[in-house]
């Protein structure tokens, strides 16, 4: 009876030797069935990937299921391994730059708002970029037809740029003060007082599914 | 999976069997000298150190002598490796002088079986690696590897003075464009019919175009618009039987006159 | 003092994971010096790998050291059943192969070299096909008359032939014992062995526009 089992283990072991062969050096999943003529006659495929399974499920790779597939995965706790993160500084696009400038002194400002004001559309890219950099927010939607998103600025702007609240932002007479802005300017020309307390009157709170850069704007 | 193994290197260039094939042979057929020369002592079914050098040398020479009796065009390298035999030859069949300098034949003979030697163990060895368990032959590495991914993260750089300066410079770009805007007149074809049908009115006089226009023409930036709409304008009317315009030369001034209309 | 042994333990399997997920992830083999980054504070990354080289000697796949690298690897005797149809898609000639087991035998060897053990001229095609396809290298210059450009073997040639270092070479002793290995006459001389470490005494550094498989003899 030993003897038999100690037969039937070797067996075993050997088909599982091939199933690791065949699972690693193969370039996509592969079914039971697909292994099943590389085995040993009378082989229960199944049963032995369900060891295979259990072997690697504590190893730094893993047997994982794939619909009626099978492959070797790198274990998801160690998937950290696979990533490598570099760093890249960028001096910030021109479009970009003024996005970010008009939502500051604007915000709670709407996508259509900033193209108002710079005159030309807003790639959704230079959106998305200022929100993935940490500075942008949406904050939540205007109540107006289309409840479109209002944009606003995050306290990381507030850090990136040694603000200590947006009041800091410089008024009218300090740009002009500065040069920043010609003296020939219309005597109406105002600059806004940038608001990023909660919601106001005219905002309603954003939907559920609101996470990304999505903008209502982009379905009408 | 292919059930034929890759046995291209035993079966490359097949080699000739008889004595008699080797005759007939294109010496190109052969790596070079020493590749004949080894294949020649093969033939002889011994170990190589059992050769006799001096049956191959003989052989070899007789077989170029063949080859170019055949006015076969033999390459330089075999002829130097026939001059190099006979010389080993002679060496080999006059009993050395004392006061010889030069390498014995026995040392001649010994450096070519030498030489037959590590090629033919450079060959065995070739041999026995490429059949050895290949890298993607019969040993595989992972089929489908998971590649690091790189994230390339930006740092996005800019100061509160690009803000500013962004800022003031949109904001301004928005207010000279709506203080002073800039107005192009474009005398429409349309507009050009009018003002024309209006001012010849009944006129049957020749009377220059520039004459009509003289009011709409002293402005510089409107010139070449004004001209260029009412010409084709009077060209229309011309081609509607409205007016009648003659021009004495080119660039001559172009006079306009109402039609006279049949019966009047 | 158990506690101790089972907290080694348990870090030391966490390395290993680490190991087997680095080595399983790439195609290519891996130091131990490019996976050290990885691996816990003071970890001993040669004893890991030994470790992980045994648990894995009677898998399916097995590591493999190829050089100073290492890698999984399809076991050997499970070659026959997972031979692809593609095979090989260009088979090396026979001068190509020749001119291989020469460099790889009696590295670093020049081209004249290799040209008198075969006794005949080496086409240029053969070092250049030999180069591509990642197996021979320039290693340097001879410090001898002409500066000819010394030849020797990759990792890659290592890897492809399944070779753990040079000395795995097929019969390498019987030749070395031979003295086929040596250049000259008489056979009793000092026997030089492939040699693929860093410079030797009488080579020099490739020059800085030594790029692809080009020899200073050509240009003479």
């Amino acid at each position: 009876m030993a003897d038999e089992y100690g037969e039937h283990r070797e067996v075993a072991e050997r088909n599982l030797r091939i199933l690791e062969a065949l699972l690693f050096a193969s370039a996509e999943p592969l079914s039971a069935a697909q292994m099943a003529p590389y085995l040993g006659e009378g082989a229960d495929a199944a049963a032995l990937l369900a060891e295979l399974e259990q072997r690697y499920a504590s190893r730094g790779v893993n047997l994982v299921r794939r619909g009626d597939k099978w492959a070797f995965r790198t274990a998801e706790d160690l998937g950290f391994l696979l990533r490598r993160e570099e760093e890249e500084n960028r001096p910030l696009s021109r479009a970009a730059l003024e996005t970010l400038a008009i939502i500051a002194y604007h915000q709670p400002t709407t996508r259509a708002e900033i193209e108002e004001v710079r005159g030309v559309a807003t790639g959704k890219g230079t959106l998305d970029l200022l929100m993935e950099a940490g500075w942008v927010r949406m904050r939540g939607r205007r109540r107006t037809p289309g409840r479109p998103v209002t944009y606003g600025t995050t306290d990381a702007f507030l850090d990136h740029f040694g603000l200590e609240s947006l009041s800091d932002l410089p008024g009218l007479e300090e740009l002009k003060g500065s040069g920043l802005l010609s003296n020939r300017l219309p005597p109406d020309m105002q600059i806004p007082l940038p608001f990023d307390g909660p919601l106001r009157e005219d905002e309603d709170p954003l939907d559920p599914d609101d996470t990304g850069g999505q903008d209502v704007d982009d379905e009408a | 999976m292919a059930d034929t193994p890759s046995d291209w290197f035993d079966t490359t260039p097949v080699r000739q069997p008889s004595e008699e094939d080797v005759l007939h042979v294109d010496v190109n057929g052969y790596e070079g000298p020493l590749d004949l020369l080894l294949e020649m002592a093969r033939r002889q079914k011994v170990d190589l150190a059992a050769v006799s050098i001096l049956a191959l040398a003989e052989q070899y020479l007789a077989f170029i002598e063949t080859v170019r009796r055949k006015r076969i065009e033999v390459a330089a390298d075999y002829l130097v490796m026939a001059a190099w035999l006979a010389y080993l030859k002679s060496r080999l069949m006059v009993p050395q002088a004392p006061s010889d300098d030069e390498p014995s034949g026995e040392m001649l003979a010994a450096m070519l079986q030498f030489r037959l030697k590590r090629l033919e163990a450079m060959r065995d060895a070739a041999n026995q690696l490429v059949h050895r368990p290949r890298l993607g032959l019969r040993v595989y590495a992972r089929g489908e590897p998971e590649p690091i991914v790189v994230d390339r993260r930006s740092i996005w750089e800019a100061s509160l003075y690009d803000l500013l300066k962004a800022y003031a410079g949109q904001r301004e770009r928005g207010i000279v464009s709506d203080y002073a805007p800039v107005q192009r007149t474009v005398w429409s074809l349309q507009d050009a019919r009018e003002i024309l049908e209006r001012l010849i009115g009944e006129s049957a006089e020749w009377i220059s175009l520039d004459t009509y226009l003289a009011d709409y023409l002293a402005s510089p930036q409107e010139r070449a618009t004004v001209r260029a709409s009412s010409f084709s304008a009077s060209l229309e009317l011309v081609r509607q039987g409205q007016v009648e315009l003659r021009q004495a030369s080119t660039f001559a001034p172009l006079f306009v006159r109402r039609r006279k209309t049949d019966g009047q």
